[in-house]
């Protein structure tokens, strides 16, 4: 057994370090710290300076574009990455973790040279459409249609929670292609360009003020065939691939150690009965329970680190690594408010206040959708359950 | 013991009630998001010609002398819409400061005033490094001929920027922390020195930062006694939360009707989502919650009824405000879960009620402010 | 609105006060107060004292043996009788609070007369026979089934959770009398003499070392016909109007009142860093936080209180308090605990060590028992979310 | 970086828990529950002929030499079925005090002994105005020609009743609470002068009260060096507190198995009570406070391993401590929970766990102690 790490391992976190710290935008660093939603532009900035350097599909070898990374390795860029205060959305608009191993596993050889190269240079920017408004959970219940007509598809219908679509320039989606045949058979996984007509973008805007995902609509859109991803009605295969992906990609604990950071930072500025409210005695007991779950959790992933090291794959006792990770961070940000006291009822007019005190409001209020995303707690927790622990399902 | 309301309880009930259906709405709150005040002087007046701006003010002064039980009633209903006008400051606060320590010719001058809707005031006691405390007071006030000269700062001053006058505290005597030596002064907007700075709050209200430089008053603007104004100040506060955890329990009650309407309705899997065990535990959590929340609230505003001793007041305040807190924090956090994606966009009224949680849990002193001045006034 | 009681309620409480202060036994109240299992011949003794005052059925009319208390009245001496540290299980024993209102809503003539005044004598002891190995939360798929024979029911089968039965005299049971109607139908409710032929008691041990429950064995057990309460078949009626009255038998208020100044009691005597560990900051807070909701529950009691008193019932609404009491509890319990330091694992000596402190532990563990009894916390948030909230059932 | 179990390790692992399910039972504790000393020593003989009593020992004292990791794997088996035999107070705790800070000598004339199986220790520290805290030391020892001479009183002495020799604290300059002026001194239990109060405890096992009354003992019986016995006692009590963690977190995987079975398998309304929402999500809740508590742990015993330095050492502990206390009790209470009334019942197994929990859970300081002490290793 050994908790530090090899010194092989030390260089390459050495690396990553450095060259982050020397290209990583500050705008950026403050955004994420503060738990805001991140500017796209500086984002899509962000993504080819990445790119340059050769570090976004760091699990896929270089000839693919890719980092070439081992999977320890990767584990520790995401780690350096996000306790940097670099951006957890990184991928979302560009959507590499999402379709790249999907093109890889199910696209055409053309399709793979026609889109992953303008993927990873973030050329063209990718959203996803699976939810609709009466699909959330339920995936598999989605009613937007695709008919064949001639050489196209026929796409009507709506999707919604769509991240960024409005600067997106694609969209890769779930539709329906066989009514008859029942819920999961019948979906097929399209590629579609916005810019297709028949395509309306209606953003929607969240409590944090700002417009973090889209609703939409599709009337009559025609898609060339060739923009069918995987077999017809097999589309649900490409989702659950995706849903896999997507569930061992863990909240990022770098946030978590850094949101501690700031509690700490706050809560020493704060002043309680003319000391600082770090050296109050209450404060420190639940600053202390919270830096043992941070801790628990860090260890957890060092724990998945080292099977990984051992090739073998973590499984789905990882899955509440995401889960749990989304509610001990909301838990921080709710010490934070107490952190920062009345401070913790501003919006806004930030040149009057301490940067960390405003973000602390907007932090936590964008916190709270961290539990519904992608799969609730409540879901999770039932995978755990039925999955891990093989309890018996209804 | 007795916390039934009255039949005239409920007349004002149903009148508060049809009040905030008929004149407000969510959509109007997403209207004055970016309004400077959040608020609109059209509803204010619509109030006052109610009478609700002197509901518990005695009649030489244009009020109802109602007793504190009518206040319960009002904010529950204000709070069940998340109603932004600024009774709370103007007329519980203020106005009940002006009413408890004023001089007659205050009350006079100011008092119907307030009832005809004409007059906005707010207090300034908060500051930058007392967290929650009203006995941490460094603006000072100096003699100066017959006068006052005001310096400090004071921070997140509710409603200030459509404030006509200002109740501030001051201290006239004692060092930082001491209840001696609070001085109450009344502080038009216009006077000279005086720099607002407004600020936007998470609910979409005002608050905003007043900075006083060298600002001269009359010894006439002195509510009280000087060097003794907080106990008056404390009492007064003390209400007030009283008033604000009956504005909160409203927002539970409402949060929570809202999100059993909306599980009972949404269909996933072919059910209703509000027929999952996991939801529905959740759900009878917030309940229970809310339920606790109501019981302490209606026990704190009977203590004001009653007219206990300032002791008493103050932990049955406490512990409502304690609970409310809490409990309202937890509740619109649980719904915003239940709700889904939808709950986190600003069309859903969900957002409304956590953010108004967010806003009336630090006000007037968070969990843990009253969780130790609990243990303080117990003798713990 | 007013906190304060009237003189009259004065007046009334004052009476309770005194003559429980002259009459309650001493260990009875060390035994409350530590929240261990109650010695069943000081409760018959107490029981016997009560009955001479007359103070057992207490909403009862005094011709049928009652105290002829309003529901004010009885709701006062509920309070102040748990607040000075009189028995909770006070009826367990004679089951008069169960098993009286059947008698009188569904008994004859005879059946009243023959067993009501024993019962309220405590000459006759009662237990209660429902639970069975595979019928707990589910009631009604109780197996143990009585067949008709002449003038007899014979009853065969099982009953378990039968709290001191092995000191009762008679058990109500409800059994199977029609193997062929659906669950619910098909179930009667007998009443049996503990005495007759075929009918085996087995104490059954707790955590606690005690015996609280028992399993009953009933093997060709002969009832004579005129012991059936009710109509043949339709003793799930009775039940049901059982579990109605439990329902609002809410966890004793006093008995959380009285726990948290055993706390406070505690916290005073042990020493942390030389000075009693209830001036430990983070002590206090905790303590503080179980003051607010124990006053939250016992303001939620006193609106009940007043709702009585203009005569309208509470209903489903208050169902909340019975599980919420018990939860409360165990929290202060669990603070207990955390008050007496190292001593939390004492378990016996009882000489070597301060009384509280063992009893502490010993009440910690019976009070395991509370969450689960009659209804688990589960089954009570489903009735608050389907009965209360009218959420849609599956 | 690195967590996994040597093959090694798991060849230990797997005969540890073959001797567990060979020759322990829960049947066995309901026996020994009225058992004075709570377990057997012939199951402790057993274990001597495995080589475990000299785990950790060097080969010169009959030691299998093997590194912490071992008491990881062992302690975490015998977690499992809540094993009673005193292994922690004798080898890991005494016999590691000795080993770190006793003389040639000593280590030779007691290691051997307690390799052998025919030693027990038990250590005496704790103090009935101390709560958990090690530095408190009344018991005092006064020079006495060449002797030293104890008098004071220790509680909660675990194991105490079947140990044939005491390490006991007393103090030998210095006041109350200085780390500085503690000593340890060795004390055989036929010691003139030291009343020994036998003490049984929830989870069956046994602790003793000893009081010293001028207690006489040569200088030679000193552990370490005089005033300065605190570095040892505080590192010697860091390991042992990661070995309880480890027998914690074995506790927590076996009770969880043991709940699953049950909710699979129990009946109502004609489906099993595991496929209930909510009761799978407390199961789910359950397994993850195991995994997080697991991760603490390893990572403790490795900083063990790896022979950070104390302070380190003491952030991990602590870490693995509050966590593996808090999740040892919320999985054992909602596993009894889970289980209904016949969780509730001796016959239960389940029981055996929430009582153990409990006992662990104030062994070498609660929850509150070490986030405190993390706090001040921190530095906040």
């Amino acid at each position: 057994m050994k908790i530090s790490y090899s010194q092989e391992e030390e260089r390459f976190r050495e690396e990553i370090r450095e060259w982050l710290k020397e290209n990583l935008p500050p705008e950026i660093i403050d955004q994420t710290l503060g738990g805001s939603t991140l500017d796209p532009e500086l984002l899509i900035k962000w993504h080819k300076t990445m790119h340059k350097k050769g570090w976004i599909a760091l699990e896929y070898p270089e000839d693919l574009g890719g980092a070439g990374f081992t999977e320890t390795q990767k584990f520790l860029f995401e780690y350096e990455y996000s306790l940097l205060g670099a951006p957890r959305q990184k991928t979302k608009l560009m959507a590499v973790g999402m379709l790249m191993p999907l093109l890889l596993q199910f696209g055409t050889k053309e399709q793979q040279e026609r889109f992953i190269p303008d993927m990873l240079a973030a050329n063209t920017l990718w959203c996803q459409g699976f939810s609709e408004p009466n699909a959330g959970s339920d995936l598999a219940s989605l009613k937007t249609k695709a008919v064949i007509d001639g050489d196209d598809f026929v796409v009507d219908g709506q999707k919604v929670w769509i991240s960024m679509a409005n600067y997106a320039d694609w969209i890769f989606m779930l539709v329906r292609t066989d009514p008859d045949a029942k819920k999961q058979k019948g979906i097929s996984f399209l590629l579609v360009d916005l810019k297709t007509p028949g395509i309306t973008i209606r953003p929607i805007e969240a409590l944090t003020d700002h417009e973090p995902f889209c609703e939409v609509f599709f009337d009559n859109v025609r898609v060339p065939k060739e923009n069918l991803l995987g077999n017809i009605n097999e589309g649900w295969n490409l989702a659950k691939a995706l849903l896999e992906h997507e569930r061992l990609n863990a909240f990022p604990i770098g946030e978590v150690v850094n949101a501690l950071d700031k509690v700490r930072h706050n809560a020493k500025k704060t002043m309680y009965k003319g000391k600082p409210l770090i050296e109050d005695e209450v404060f420190r007991r639940k600053l202390a329970g919270l830096e043992v779950d941070c801790s628990s959790l860090l260890y957890t992933y060092f724990r998945v680190l080292s099977q990984l090291k051992v090739g073998s794959n973590p499984g789905p006792e990882a899955s509440f690594l995401k889960v749990y990770g989304g509610e001990l961070y909301q838990r921080v940000l709710d010490l934070n408010l107490e952190a920062i006291g009345p401070h913790a009822q501003s919006w806004y007019n930030l040149d009057e206040f301490d940067n960390d005190v405003h973000q602390g409001t907007m932090g936590w209020i964008n916190a709270r959708s961290l539990t519904t995303w992608g799969g609730s707690s409540e879901i999770q927790r039932t995978i755990i359950a039925t999955q891990v622990l093989k309890l018996p399902r209804k | 013991m007795d916390f039934e309301l009255t039949s005239e309880n409920l007349m004002l009930k149903e009148s508060a009630a049809s009040f905030v259906k008929k004149d407000h709405s969510f959509e109007r709150l997403r209207e004055l998001k970016n309004d400077q005040w959040g608020y609109s002087k059209d509803v204010w007046q619509k109030m006052a010609e109610l009478g609700w701006m002197g509901l518990t003010y005695p009649e030489e002064y244009g009020g109802l002398e109602l007793d504190f039980s009518y206040v319960l009633v009002l904010q529950e209903e204000f709070g069940k819409g998340v109603l932004p006008e600024p009774w709370l400051s103007t007329v519980l606060l203020s106005g009940g400061l002006v009413l408890s320590g004023g001089t007659e010719s205050q009350k006079e001058q100011i008092l119907p005033e307030i009832v005809s809707g004409d007059l906005m005031m707010s207090l300034a006691y908060l500051e930058e490094d007392g967290l929650f405390e009203i006995n941490h007071c460094s603006t000072a006030a100096t003699k100066k001929e017959g006068d006052f000269s005001i310096s400090g700062k004071k921070v997140f001053v509710m409603d200030g920027c459509s404030a006509d006058k200002f109740i501030v505290t001051a201290r006239t005597s004692g060092s930082l922390s001491d209840s001696g030596g609070i001085t109450l002064f009344l502080v038009p907007k216009e006077a000279d020195g005086m720099r607002v700075t407004p600020l936007k709050t998470i609910d979409g209200r005002n608050a905003c930062i007043l900075e006083f430089n060298d600002v001269t008053v009359p010894a006439e603007s002195i509510i009280g006694e000087p060097d003794s104004g907080f106990q008056i100040l404390s009492n007064s506060i003390n209400k007030a939360t009283a008033g604000v955890c009956a504005e909160m329990i409203g927002g539970m009650q409402a949060c929570l009707d809202l999100t059993v309407e909306y599980i009972s309705e949404r269909m996933q899997f072919n059910k209703p989502i509000g027929s999952f065990q996991a939801l529905q535990h959740k759900a009878a959590d917030m309940f229970i919650q809310k339920e606790l929340a109501t019981s302490a609230t209606y026990y704190a505003i009977a203590s004001v009824v009653e007219g206990v001793e300032d002791q008493d007041m103050g932990l049955a305040v406490s512990v409502a405000k304690a609970k409310c807190s809490s409990s309202y924090m937890d509740i619109t956090k649980t719904a915003i879960q239940l709700f889904g994606a939808i709950g986190f966009t600003s069309e859903a009224d969900v957002g409304f009620f956590l953010k108004r949680a967010l806003a009336t849990k630090v006000l007037f002193g968070d969990v843990d402010y009253h969780l130790n001045r609990y243990s303080v006034l117990k003798g713990d």
